[in-house]
C-alpha cells in the first residue's frame, strides 16, 4: 500500500510511539531488568526517544496545519493539539517514573511499554470522527490503563484499584458501543459527522434511539472526564496507581475525552441541534454536581493523592462548564485550561515522586515541613496549589477566567456564582497542602521518617516539576500566547468555530 | 509688636517641647529659666496685644496665620481673635499662670519629675491660650480637647500610684463625654451657619430673632452646653474634679480652679449672642448651674480632705457662674470667673502650702493650730476665705451679689437655692480654717516639723490675696453705686449688635437681697468657725447621730458608685456580650465556621458515598446514565 | 404512538425484535454487574453488554442490507472483548492473590 | 426460529444473571452465546454465527471457565451484609431502562422505516466480503487492533507475570 | 535608563517583586544580607517615588498600553498615580522600609524569605493602588493574598494556620464573588476599563446595577473591613508577625476603601447612593461595635486590632457620606489609619519582642522601665483617639462634618451616633494605656513588665520619629496630603451627582421679623459646597 506524504504525515505521530511500545517489550524480557542499569537505560531512552520524536514531528507538522483526513484519521491542528498535549504529560510521566520506580524498588518496561501504547489510544481518540477508529482508540488508551493502575503488585490496593477502573471503565465503554451502535443503526454511518448528516436530512433528529444513542456516547465520554456519578473510580484509581502514572491519567485521560467530546458533541452533531441543547443540559447539571462532589469530598481528605484525585474530579465540573457555556471563545477557554491543567496535576503529582513519598506514605503528615528541606520544590508545589485554586497571576486563574467569563456572557450568572463558591471551597484544601509544606513544623514521627528515608535522589522528577511550575507560570504571563497562539488555532482548525 | 502675637500661644508650646525633650538633660536650672521665662514672655506679648486691642476702634484684633484645615465649604483658619472678653482671659491666665508656675518652683523643687512637670504646665498653657484666642470654634475645640489632655496628665502625674492614673482618666473621659456635646454643637452651628469662625458665627447671629420653642439653635446650645459642664465639673459631670485632686497642688490652683475650668463658662459668654436666641438652653443653664451651686456645696460640709472641700467649693463656685450665665447675667458669670480665679487659686496653693508644710499631709482632721507655724500662708488664706465668703467690699462679694441678684430676677426659687449655697459655704470654709489654723495640734509629729514655705510659694500667695481682697471693684454693681464696669467692658464681645438682649437696667431690691444673703453668709461662716474651734469633736458627734446622712455626704451622694454599678459596668458587660456573643458566636462562629465546618460535614457525608465498593460505583454510573437518558428523551 | 402494532414485528424476527433482544441483553448484562458480587460474574455481565451491542449492530447491518462495514466493527468488537477478558481476568487473578477473594464487596479497602 | 433463538439468549443470560454456582452460570453463558449465534445466522450472517460460536464460546467463555477452576471460587462467597439498596435499586433501574428500552424501541419512528425499507433478506455476508471492507476500508483499525491485542497481551502479562 | 524615566509608575511596582525574587533566590546562610538588601532596596524605592511622583507636584502619571486579549475581551496594561492614590502609594512605600527596620530582630529564622515575601507584597500594594483597568487591578488584588498569607501563616503566633486560612479565604469568597460581577460587566463592556465599565453599568437596569454594586461593596467591605465582615482581622492581626499586622493595617485595610472611591462608587453612582444608608449604618455599627469590643481585650494587640475596625469605620461613613468633605475626611482618616494604628502595631511589637507577652494584665507600670517607649505610645494613642493637632483629629472631624452635612435624611443623626466612636476611642485606648504603662509597677516574675530590660534603642526612636513627625503634620497641616485629592473628589461627587448638602435654614421669628431689616440669614447658611455640587 502506497501512502502519499500527507498520510504518512497523519500517520507517523501514531506510529513513532506505538513502534516504542512493541520495542520495549523486547528489552523487558530480560528478568534483571531491575538491577540491569543499562537495560533500564535503554528502556527509558527508547521510552523517551518515542515520544519526543513524535513531540519533535508534531510540532514540526503543527506549523504546516492541518493535513488531508484519510481513512478514519484527521490530522487537524485540533489533533496535533492533543498529541503535543498527550506527548508532553507522557514525557513528563516516564520521566518522574524513573525516578518513582526507583523509590519503589522496581521497574518494570512494560508499564512504559503500555504507556506508550496509551499514548497512541489517545491520539488516535482524539483525531477521528469515525466510531470504529473513535472505539479502538478509547480501549487502545483504556485497557492499558486498566493494567497500568493494577500494577504495582507490591501493593494490595494496586489491584484493587485496577480492578475497580477496569469494570467501571467496561460498563463505560460498552455504554458507549453500544450508543455508537445506535447511531450507526439510525443513520447508515460509522462516521458520526456522516452519521449526523443523514440523521438530520432524514428528519430523525428527534428519533428516541437517536437521542439514545447520543447520551450513551456521553456517558463515555463523561467516564473518561469523571464527571460526576461517573467518577468514582478516580480517587481508587489514582490511590491505587504510581505516582507518575496516576499524574497521566489525571490529565490525559481527561484531556484527551474531553478533546473527543468537543470533537464529536459540539462537532460532529453540531447539525443536531436538540442534541448539543440536550447535551448542554445534562452537562450543567452534572457540571455542578460534579464541582459540589468533588470539591466537598476533597476537603475531608488526608491522603495527598485522594485529594488531588478528588481536585481532577472538581477540575472536569469547571472543564465542563465551558461546554454549557457552549461558545467558540469557551472551547478556546477549555483547552487553554487544559494545557495549564496538564502542567499544575504534573506537578503537583510529580512532587510527590520529587518528594520522595513511595507507597501510601502520601498524607498531609507525610508533606510536613517538607516545603522548607526542598525549597524549589516547595515554591513549585505552592505555584501549583495556587494554581489550581486559580489565584492570580497564576495559570489556572485564567483557565478559570476565559470559561467562567463566557459562562456569565451566556447568561449562565447562577452556575458561575456556583463554581466560584466551588473554588472558594477547594481553596482550603490546596491551602492545606501549603500548611503542611510550610506552615507546619516536621512532625517527630516525619523527621523520623525522613531520616530513615534513604536520601532522595529524584533528579528528573525534580525537573519534571520545575518545569511544570515554569508552564504554570508562563500561563499566567503569558496567556495570550498560550491562549491565542496555541489553543485557539487548535480550534480553529479542529472544528471550524472560530473564524 | 503686631506680627509677634503669634508667640502668645507658641512661647508656651516651645518651653514645653523643650522642657520635654532636653528637660532631663538640661537640669533643674534650665527648666525653671525656660518655663518661667515663655510664660513671662507670653504674659508680656499678651499685655501688649491686650493695649493693642483697647486701640481698635471696635476693640478687636483678629490676626491669621493661614489656613489650618480646608475642604469643600469647610475652611479653618490659624487666627487669633483679641477682643474684651478673651484678652482680658489671657492676662488672667498668662498672669495666675506665672504665679502658679513661680509657685511651682518650689513646691515641686524636690520632684524627680521636675522638668516633666512644667513641659505639662508649659503645655496647658499653651492649650487654654488656643482655647480662649482661637478665631474659630475648632481652634477653641482644639484648646478644649488639649487642656484636657493636660489635666490628664497632670492628675495623673504621680503615675507610680494607683489612684492617680485612675482619676486622671477619669477626668478625661468624662471631659470626653462633654466634648462629645461641642463636637455635634460645632457640627449643627455648622451646618446652620456654614462656617465655624467665631466672628462669622457671632455677627450672623446678631443679627436673628430668639427662637421660640425649641429648634436648631437650641439643640446646638444645649449640646455646647453639655459640653461645658463636662470641662466645668457640672451636674452631671462633675465627678471628674473632686478626683482630679489627685495631682500636684499647683495643678489644682491653675487648672482645676483658675483657669480650665472656667472655659465652660468662657464659651457660652464667647457664644453669648447665640445662646440669647435660644431661650431654653439659657433656662437650662441657669437651673443646672444653681443646683450644681448647692449640691456640691452640701458634699463640701464634711470632706476632711482639704483639697477635696476646695473641690467641692470649685464644683459649686462655678455652679455659680453658669446661674449667672442662665438669668443672662454673662457678664456677671465671667466677672465671677475672674474673683474666683484669684480667691481660689489662693486657696489652693495655700492649702498646698498648708500639705507642704505638714510633710503631705491633707487630713484637716490631722491638721490643726498652724496659724503660729505658718503666718504668712494663714494671713492670706484669710484673706481668701472672707473673699469667697462674700465679705462685703471683697472680689467675691460684689461678684457673687450681681449674680445673686440676677438669679432673682429670674426666679425667686433660684436666689434661694443660690442664697442656701452661700451659706453652706461660708460654714464649709471656716470649718477649713478653723481645723486647719485653730485648735490644737492634732498630728504632733508633723506639727513639730511644720516650717513656713519658701518665698517662691508664699509670693504669689501674697500677690492673690490682694487680688482676692480688692478686685471686685473693677465690678461694683450700680446698687451699690458703681457702674459695673466689667460689663462695660465686655459688651462688645457678648452682643455683635444683638439688641434684643436684655442688658439694661432691671428693678428689684438689690440692696435688700445682698444684706440678707450676706448677713446668712456671715452668720453661718461665724457658725462653722465656731463648731470646729477646737477641733472636729462636734462633727463626729453629728455623724454618730445622724449616720445615713453625715455618710451620704461624706460618700458625695453615692454618686461614683452609681455610675459604676449602672453605667461602667453595664458598658463592659455589653461590650463584652458584643465580643463573646456577637462577635465569636455569631458572625465568627454562625456565620464564618459554621459554613466552613458544615462544609466539611457535607464532605464526610458526601465521602460516604464513596464506598470502596464497585457494585456501588457502578449504579451510580447506571443512576447517571439513567438520568441523561431522560433528559435526552424528556 | 402506541406502537402496539410493531409486537407482531418483534414477535416475528423484524428490526424491532433484534433490538429488543439486544436491549434486553444489554439490561441483564448490567444487573449482573450490579447484583452480583462475584468479579468473574461481573465480568461475565460486561461481556453480555458488549454482545448485545453486536447484536443490534449485526441486526442494523442486515436491514442496511448487509452492511459489510458493520461486519468489520463486529472484527473489532470481539477483539476487543478478548482484550478486556485478558486484562480483565488478569486483574482478578492479581487480587486474588492478595486477597485470596474474587468477591468485589471484600475488595473494598479503597474507599473515602 | 427468531423467538426460539431470542429466548435461548435471553433465558441463558438470565438464568447466569439468577444462578448461584459460578460454573454453571458460565454454561448459562454459554447457551447465551449460542442463542446470539443462531440470531446472527437469522440475520443472514453466518459467519458472525461461527465467529461469535469460536471466539466467544471457543476462546473468552474457556478462559473464564478456567479462570474460575483455577480460583476455585465455584460458589459466590457469602455476603458480608446484605446491601438491600444496592440490590433494590439496582433492580429498579434495571427493569425501568428494559422496559424503557422496549418502549423506545416501538416509539422509534427511524426504526420502523427502517425496518420497513430494508425488509427484504440481503445477500449472505461473506468472508471475502468482510475481507475487502477490512483491508480497504479499514486498514487502520485493524492495525490498531493489533497493537490493542499486542497492549493487552503485555498487560496480561505484567499483571501476573510470577517473578519480576 | 531612558526606559526608567519614560516608566517609572512600572519599576516602582514591579522592581520590589524583581528584588524578592533575587533574595529569594539567596542561599539561606545569607539572611542577614537579604535583610540588609531588601531594606536598602525598599528605602530606595521610597526615594525613588518620593523623587518622582511628587517631583511631578500631584499631577496624573499614567502608562497606559494595550496589554492582551483574551476571549474577546481587552486588558490593558494600565498605571495611574492622581491625586486619589498619590499619598497611599508614598504611604505604601514609607511604611514597606520602615517597617523592615522597625522589626529588625523581631525574627529569628527564615529572615530572608520574610523580606523577600515583603517586597512582593508591595509589589502588590502598589499595583493594586495604581492600576487603571480592573482586571489589572484584580490580579493584584488576589495576588496580594499570597505574600500575606506566608507572613501570617509561617512567621505567626500560636493560631497562625488558622488565622492565614481564615484571612485568604475570607477575601478569596469576596472577591471571587466580585469577579463574577466584574466578568459580567466587562461582557456589557467590552473590556475593562472602568471608565467604559461605568458607562455599561449606567445603560443597564437600576436592578442589575445594584447587584452589581453588592458585588463590588462586599469584596471591597471585607477588606476594610466593613461589620459584619471584619471577623478575619482579629485573628489576622493578632497572629501576623509586628511586620505582618503593620502593613496589614497600614496598607492593605486601605485598599477597601480606595476600592470604592476609585470604582465602586465612581461606576455605581446611583447604586451607591441607594445603599448609602445601609453602608453608612453598618460604618456606624463597625464605628460604636468595633470601639465596644475593643474595650473589652485583653491582649492589646487584639485591641488595637478592633481599633481598626472602629476607624476604618470612620473611613466608610465618611464615604457613604457623598460629600466633599465626609470624602476628603475618609481620603484623610485612610491615611492617619495607616500612620498611627501603623505604629501602634510596631509598638506592640517592640514590647512584645521585650516582654513575649502582649497580654495588659502581665503589664503595669511599665513607663518606670521605658520612658522613651512610654512617651511614643502616648503620642501614637492620642493621634488614634483623635486628639487635635494630630492627624486623627482632621479626619474624623471632617467625617463628622460631612456626614452631618449630607443630602441623606440620615445623615444628621448618624452622625452624632458616630462621635460616641470619639468617645469609645478614648475609653479603651487610654483605659489600656493606663492599666499598661501607670500604676505601680508590676514586680511579679512571670509579669511582662519584669522582662522589661531596656529603653528603645537608636533604630527604634529612628523608626518611630518619622511617625510622629508624620502625625503632627498631618494634623497641623493636612493640605499636604490632601491637597492633590480635593479635585478628584470633587469631580467624582459632582458626576456622581450626589445630592446637595442639606443645611439649616434659620429665619427670623414672624413677629421679630420687621425689627430686622438685616440681610436675610439664608444667604450665609448656605455653604459653598452648595454651588460645588451643582
Amino acid at each position: 500500500m502506497n501512502l502519499t506524504p500527507s498520510q504518512w504525515a497523519a500517520l507517523l505521530p501514531l506510529i513513532i510511539p506505538a513502534l516504542g511500545a512493541c520495542l520495549i517489550p523486547l528489552m523487558a524480557l530480560d528478568k534483571d531488568q531491575a538491577t540491569a542499569k543499562w537495560i533500564r537505560a535503554a528502556m527509558y531512552g527508547t521510552a523517551l526517544l518515542a515520544v519526543g520524536a513524535s513531540f519533535w514531528y508534531l510540532t514540526n507538522l503543527w506549523n504546516t496545519g492541518g493535513q488531508p483526513s484519510f481513512f478514519q484519521l484527521r490530522m487537524d491542528r485540533l489533533a496535533q493539539f492533543t498529541g503535543i498535549f498527550v506527548l508532553v504529560a507522557a514525557a513528563l510521566a516516564i520521566l518522574q517514573s524513573w525516578d518513582h520506580f526507583h523509590q519503589e524498588g522496581w521497574v518494570k518496561g512494560e508499564t512504559l511499554s503500555l504507556l506508550l501504547f496509551s499514548v497512541t489510544g489517545m491520539i488516535l481518540f482524539a483525531s477521528t470522527t469515525h466510531f470504529v477508529a473513535l472505539f479502538l482508540g478509547l480501549e487502545l488508551f483504556s485497557i492499558p490503563l486498566y493494567a497500568m493502575v493494577g500494577t504495582v503488585r507490591a501493593r494490595t490496593e494496586s489491584s484493587e484499584g485496577g480492578m475497580k477502573y477496569f469494570l467501571t471503565g467496561a460498563v463505560a465503554s460498552s455504554c458507549f458501543l453500544m450508543g455508537g451502535v445506535l447511531i450507526y443503526g439510525m443513520s447508515g454511518s460509522l462516521d458520526l459527522s456522516a452519521a449526523a448528516f443523514t440523521i438530520k436530512a432524514q428528519g430523525l433528529a428527534l428519533d428516541p434511539l437517536v437521542l439514545v444513542g447520543a447520551a450513551l456516547l456521553l456517558v463515555g465520554f463523561l467516564f473518561k472526564v469523571s464527571a460526576a456519578p461517573f467518577h468514582q473510580w478516580t480517587p481508587d484509581a489514582y490511590e491505587a496507581s504510581p505516582h507518575p502514572v496516576a499524574g497521566f491519567m489525571s490529565v490525559a485521560t481527561k484531556g484527551v475525552a474531553l478533546i473527543a467530546l468537543l470533537r464529536v458533541f459540539p462537532g460532529s452533531f453540531g447539525p443536531l441541534g436538540a442534541v448539543g441543547v440536550k447535551m448542554q443540559a445534562v452537562v450543567a447539571v452534572l457540571a455542578m454536581v460534579t464541582l459540589v462532589l468533588g470539591n466537598l469530598t476533597a476537603l475531608v481528605q488526608s491522603n495527598v493523592k485522594r485529594m488531588l484525585a478528588y481536585s481532577s474530579i472538581s477540575h472536569a465540573g469547571y472543564l465542563l462548564l465551558g461546554l454549557v457555556a457552549g461558545t467558540p471563545a469557551a472551547y478556546h477557554g477549555m483547552l487553554f485550561y487544559l494545557v495549564i491543567y496538564l502542567a499544575m496535576n504534573m506537578g503537583a503529582f510529580g512532587l510527590l515522586t520529587a518528594f520522595g513519598l513511595v507507597g501510601e506514605k502520601t498524607t498531609f503528615d507525610d508533606l510536613r515541613g517538607l516545603g522548607w528541606k526542598r525549597p524549589a520544590m516547595g515554591v513549585a508545589g505552592a505555584i501549583f496549589m495556587l494554581s489550581l485554586a486559580g489565584i492570580p497571576p497564576m495559570g489556572g486563574f485564567y483557565g478559570k477566567y476565559m470559561i467562567f467569563r463566557e459562562l456569565v456572557g451566556t447568561g449562565h450568572v447562577g452556575m458561575a456564582i456556583l463554581g466560584v463558591l466551588a473554588s472558594l471551597v477547594s481553596a482550603y484544601y490546596y491551602l492545606r497542602l501549603l500548611v503542611a509544606l510550610f506552615l507546619q513544623a516536621p512532625s517527630a514521627e516525619a523527621e523520623r521518617l525522613a531520616s530513615d528515608r534513604p536520601a532522595v535522589h529524584a533528579p528528573l522528577a525534580g525537573a519534571t516539576v520545575l518545569v511544570c511550575a515554569v508552564i504554570v507560570l508562563a500561563g499566567g504571563f503569558l496567556q495570550t500566547f498560550l491562549a491565542d497562539g496555541f489553543a485557539r488555532r487548535a480550534l480553529v482548525d479542529g472544528l471550524g468555530l472560530l473564524r | 509688636m503686631n506680627k509677634y502675637y503669634w508667640l502668645i500661644p507658641i512661647l508656651p508650646l516651645l518651653g514645653s517641647a523643650f522642657n520635654g525633650l532636653l528637660g532631663k538633660r538640661a537640669g533643674k536650672g534650665a527648666v525653671t529659666v525656660v518655663g518661667l521665662g515663655v510664660i513671662l514672655g507670653s504674659l508680656l506679648l499678651a499685655t501688649s496685644a491686650f493695649f493693642a486691642m483697647k486701640g481698635m476702634p471696635d476693640h478687636r484684633l483678629v490676626l491669621n496665620y493661614g489656613e489650618w484645615m480646608a475642604t469643600g465649604s469647610l475652611s479653618v483658619p490659624f487666627g487669633l481673635a483679641i477682643d474684651p472678653l478673651s484678652g482680658t482671659m489671657m492676662l488672667v491666665i498668662t498672669g495666675i499662670g506665672f504665679l502658679i508656675h513661680l509657685y511651682s518652683v518650689g513646691y515641686m523643687h524636690e520632684d524627680e519629675g521636675y522638668y516633666r512637670f512644667f513641659c505639662y504646665l508649659n503645655l496647658f498653657v499653651f492649650f487654654m491660650l488656643t482655647l480662649v484666642l482661637g478665631s474659630s470654634l475648632v481652634l477653641m475645640f482644639v484648646g478644649w480637647e488639649g487642656v484636657g489632655l493636660c489635666s490628664y496628665l497632670l492628675i495623673g502625674y504621680f503615675y507610680e500610684t494607683d489612684f492617680a492614673p485612675d482619676a486622671g482618666l477619669k477626668a478625661f473621659l468624662t471631659n470626653r463625654v462633654g466634648d462629645l456635646g461641642v463636637a455635634i454643637g460645632m457640627m449643627v452651628l455648622f451646618a446652620a451657619f456654614g462656617t465655624l469662625t467665631v466672628s462669622d458665627v457671632l455677627t450672623q447671629a446678631g443679627h436673628m430673632a430668639p427662637e421660640v420653642g425649641f429648634g436648631v439653635l437650641t439643640f446646638a446650645t444645649l449640646m455646647l452646653f453639655f459640653g461645658a459642664t463636662g470641662k466645668s465639673a457640672q451636674l452631671p459631670l462633675y465627678l471628674w474634679l473632686p478626683d482630679a485632686m489627685a495631682g500636684p497642688t499647683p495643678v489644682s490652683a491653675l487648672i482645676h480652679a483658675a483657669t480650665m475650668v472656667t472655659s465652660g463658662i468662657y464659651m457660652i459668654c464667647r457664644l453669648a449672642p447665640v445662646f440669647t436666641l435660644a431661650p431654653i438652653t439659657m433656662e437650662v443653664v441657669a437651673w443646672v448651674g444653681g443646683a450644681t451651686a448647692l449640691f456640691a456645696a452640701t458634699i463640701g460640709l464634711v470632706q476632711r480632705d482639704i483639697k477635696k472641700v476646695l473641690a467641692y467649693s470649685t464644683v459649686s463656685q462655678l455652679g455659680y457662674m453658669f446661674l449667672g450665665l442662665g438669668a443672662s447675667g454673662f457678664a456677671a458669670g465671667f466677672f465671677h470667673v475672674f474673683t474666683h480665679a484669684w480667691f481660689k487659686a489662693l486657696l489652693f496653693l495655700g492649702a498646698g502650702s498648708v500639705i507642704h508644710a505638714m510633710h503631705h499631709e491633707q487630713d484637716l482632721f490631722k491638721m490643726g493650730g498652724l496659724k503660729t507655724k505658718t503666718k504668712i500662708t494663714f494671713i492670706t488664706m484669710f484673706a481668701g476665705t472672707i473673699a469667697i465668703m462674700g465679705f462685703p467690699g471683697t472680689s467675691g462679694f460684689f461678684s457673687k451679689d450681681e449674680i445673686l441678684y440676677l438669679a432673682f430676677l429670674k426666679s425667686p426659687a433660684l436666689w434661694v437655692i443660690g442664697v442656701i449655697g452661700a451659706c453652706c459655704t461660708s460654714f464649709y470654709m471656716w470649718r477649713l480654717m478653723a481645723l486647719t489654723f485653730w485648735g490644737e495640734p492634732r498630728d504632733h509629729h508633723a506639727y513639730d516639723h511644720a516650717h513656713e514655705s519658701p518665698l517662691t510659694m508664699t509670693l504669689p500667695l501674697m500677690v492673690l490675696a490682694l487680688g482676692s481682697l480688692f478686685w471686685g471693684f473693677w465690678g461694683v454693681p450700680e446698687a451699690f453705686g458703681g457702674h459695673f464696669a466689667v460689663g462695660e467692658w465686655l459688651k462688645p464681645a457678648l452682643t455683635y449688635g444683638q439688641t434684643h438682649a436684655a442688658h439694661g437696667h432691671h428693678e428689684g431690691p438689690a440692696v435688700l437681697l445682698a444684706v440678707i444673703s450676706t448677713t446668712l453668709g456671715l452668720g453661718f461662716g461665724f457658725l462653722g468657725w465656731k463648731t470646729f474651734k477646737n477641733g472636729p469633736a462636734s462633727e463626729l458627734a453629728f455623724a454618730a447621730k445622724f449616720p445615713f446622712l453625715h455618710n451620704l455626704l461624706l460618700n458625695k451622694y453615692y454618686v461614683d458608685e452609681g455610675v459604676e454599678l449602672y453605667l461602667l459596668r453595664p458598658t463592659r458587660w455589653f461590650g463584652n456580650l458584643l465580643w463573646k456573643l456577637f462577635d465569636v458566636i455569631l458572625i465568627d462562629g454562625v456565620g464564618v465556621n459554621l459554613p466552613g465546618a458544615l462544609t466539611r460535614v457535607f464532605g464526610d457525608f458526601t465521602a460516604l458515598l464513596q464506598t470502596g465498593r464497585v457494585r456501588n460505583y457502578a449504579l451510580s454510573m447506571a443512576l447517571g446514565t439513567a438520568v441523561l437518558l431522560y433528559v435526552f428523551l424528556k | 404512538m402506541s406502537g402496539m402494532d410493531a409486537v407482531p414485528q418483534i414477535l416475528s424476527g423484524g428490526l424491532q425484535g433484534y433490538l429488543v433482544v439486544a436491549l434486553l441483553l444489554f439490561a441483564i448484562g448490567l444487573a449482573a454487574v450490579l447484583l452480583r458480587r462475584t468479579l468473574l460474574m461481573q465480568f461475565m455481565g460486561v461481556e453480555l453488554m458488549l454482545n448485545a451491542a453486536n447484536v443490534a449492530l449485526l441486526a442494523f447491518a442486515r436491514f442496511r442490507g448487509g452492511d459489510s462495514q458493520a461486519m468489520v466493527f463486529y472484527l473489532f468488537i470481539i477483539a476487543v472483548a478478548a482484550c478486556e477478558a485478558a486484562v480483565g481476568l488478569a486483574l482478578v487473578i492479581g487480587l486474588f492473590r492478595h486477597r485470596d477473594t474474587t468477591d468485589s464487596d471484600r475488595a473494598a479497602s479503597l474507599k473515602q | 426460529m427468531f423467538i426460539t433463538f431470542a429466548l435461548i439468549t435471553l433465558l441463558g443470560a438470565l438464568g447466569m444473571l439468577l444462578q448461584k454456582n459460578v460454573i454453571v452460570a458460565g454454561l448459562f453463558m454459554v447457551a447465551a452465546f449460542f442463542g446470539v449465534a443462531g440470531l446472527f445466522v437469522l440475520l443472514a450472517n453466518p459467519v458472525a454465527a461461527a465467529l461469535q460460536i469460536i471466539v466467544y464460546t471457543g476462546a473468552i467463555m474457556v478462559l473464564v471457565l478456567f479462570v474460575i477452576m483455577m480460583l476455585n471460587s465455584h460458589e459466590e462467597e457469602k455476603a458480608q451484609s446484605s446491601r438491600p439498596v444496592q440490590r433494590w435499586v439496582s433492580v429498579a433501574l434495571v427493569a425501568a431502562l428494559a422496559f424503557g428500552a422496549v418502549k423506545l424501541v416501538l416509539a422509534s419512528p427511524g426504526l420502523k422505516a427502517l425496518a420497513q425499507s430494508g425488509a427484504a433478506t440481503p445477500e449472505a455476508m461473506t468472508l471475502q466480503k468482510v475481507g475487502v471492507t477490512l483491508f480497504a476500508d479499514h486498514l487502520l483499525g485493524f492495525e490498531v487492533a493489533g497493537l490493542l491485542l499486542l497492549a493487552a497481551m503485555i498487560g496480561a502479562v505484567a499483571l501476573t507475570k510470577r517473578n519480576l | 535608563m531612558t526606559w526608567l524615566t519614560s516608566h517609572p509608575l512600572s519599576f516602582l511596582v514591579f522592581a520590589p517583586a524583581l528584588l524578592g525574587f533575587v533574595i529569594l533566590a539567596l542561599p539561606h546562610a545569607l539572611g542577614r544580607l537579604s535583610r540588609m538588601l531588601g531594606f536598602m532596596g525598599a528605602l530606595a524605592f521610597f526615594a525613588l517615588s518620593l523623587a518622582w511622583l511628587l517631583g511631578h507636584g500631584g499631577a496624573v502619571v499614567t502608562e497606559r498600553a494595550a496589554w492582551f486579549t483574551l476571549v474577546g475581551l481587552p486588558v490593558d496594561y494600565a498605571l495611574t498615580v492622581d491625586g486619589l492614590n498619590l499619598w497611599l502609594v508614598l504611604l505604601t512605600t514609607f511604611l514597606v522600609p520602615l517597617t523592615m527596620l522597625g522589626t529588625w530582630n523581631s525574627l529569628k529564622d527564615r529572615i530572608g524569605t520574610f523580606a523577600a515575601l515583603f517586597l512582593m507584597l508591595e509589589t502588590g500594594m502598589l499595583g493594586a493602588l495604581m492600576a487603571q483597568d480592573l482586571f489589572f487591578f484584580y490580579l493584584f488584588w488576589e495576588a496580594m493574598l499570597i505574600p500575606m498569607y506566608f507572613m501570617i501563616g509561617v512567621w505567626g503566633g500560636d493560631e497562625r494556620r488558622y488565622a492565614a486560612n481564615k484571612f485568604f479565604l475570607y477575601t478569596l469568597g469576596g472577591s471571587l464573588l466580585w469577579l463574577v460581577a466584574l466578568l459580567y460587566l466587562a461582557n456589557k463592556a467590552g473590556g475593562f476599563n472602568p471608565t467604559l465599565m461605568g458607562q455599561a453599568a449606567s445603560a443597564l437596569p437600576f436592578g442589575v446595577q445594584c447587584w452589581l454594586f453588592i458585588a463590588f461593596a462586599v469584596a471591597f467591605a471585607i477588606k476594610v473591613p466593613l461589620f459584619p465582615l471584619h471577623t478575619w482581622l482579629p485573628d489576622a492581626h493578632v497572629q501576623a508577625p509586628t511586620a505582618g499586622s503593620v502593613i496589614l493595617a497600614g496598607v492593605l485595610l486601605k485598599l477597601g476603601g480606595y476600592g470604592f472611591i476609585r470604582f465602586a462608587i465612581p461606576m455605581f453612582p446611583q447604586a451607591a447612593m441607594h445603599y448609602a444608608k445601609p453602608l453608612a449604618l453598618l460604618s456606624v455599627i463597625a464605628i460604636v461595635y468595633g470601639a465596644l469590643v475593643a474595650m473589652v481585650q485583653r491582649d492589646i494587640k487584639k485591641l488595637v486590632a478592633y481599633s481598626s475596625v472602629s476607624h476604618m469605620g470612620f473611613v466608610m461613613l465618611g464615604l457613604a457620606s457623598f460629600t466633599v468633605i465626609g470624602t476628603q475626611g475618609a481620603m484623610l482618616q485612610m491615611l492617619n489609619h495607616g500612620v498611627s494604628t501603623g505604629a501602634l502595631f510596631l509598638l506592640v511589637g517592640m514590647i512584645y519582642d521585650r516582654a513575649h507577652t502582649r497580654m495588659i494584665a502581665d503589664f503595669g507600670g511599665v513607663v518606670t522601665k521605658m520612658p522613651v517607649f512610654t512617651t511614643f505610645f502616648l503620642i501614637v494613642t492620642l493621634s488614634s483617639i483623635g486628639l487635635p493637632l494630630t492627624n486623627g483629629f482632621v479626619g474624623e472631624f471632617w467625617i463628622l462634618n460631612g456626614t452631618f452635612l449630607s443630602g441623606f435624611h440620615w445623615g444628621r443623626l448618624y452622625a452624632c451616633l458616630a462621635t460616641s466612636g470619639v468617645l469609645l476611642g478614648a475609653v479603651y485606648m487610654l483605659w489600656m494605656f493606663k492599666r499598661v504603662f501607670w500604676g505601680p509597677e508590676n514586680k511579679d516574675e512571670d509579669s511582662g513588665t519584669h522582662h522589661l530590660h531596656s529603653d528603645l534603642n537608636a533604630r527604634e526612636i529612628a523608626v518611630l520619629l518619622p511617625l510622629v513627625v508624620l502625625i503632627v503634620w498631618m494634623g497641623v497641616h493636612p493640605k499636604t496630603f490632601v491637597a492633590a485629592s480635593e479635585a478628584p473628589v470633587t469631580a467624582l461627587l459632582q458626576d456622581a451627582k450626589a445630592p446637595a448638602p442639606r443645611t439649616f435654614v434659620l429665619r427670623p421669628a414672624v413677629h421679630e421679623a420687621p425689627a430686622h431689616a438685616q440681610p436675610a440669614p439664608e444667604g450665609h447658611a448656605e455653604p459653598a459646597a452648595h454651588e460645588v455640587h451643582r
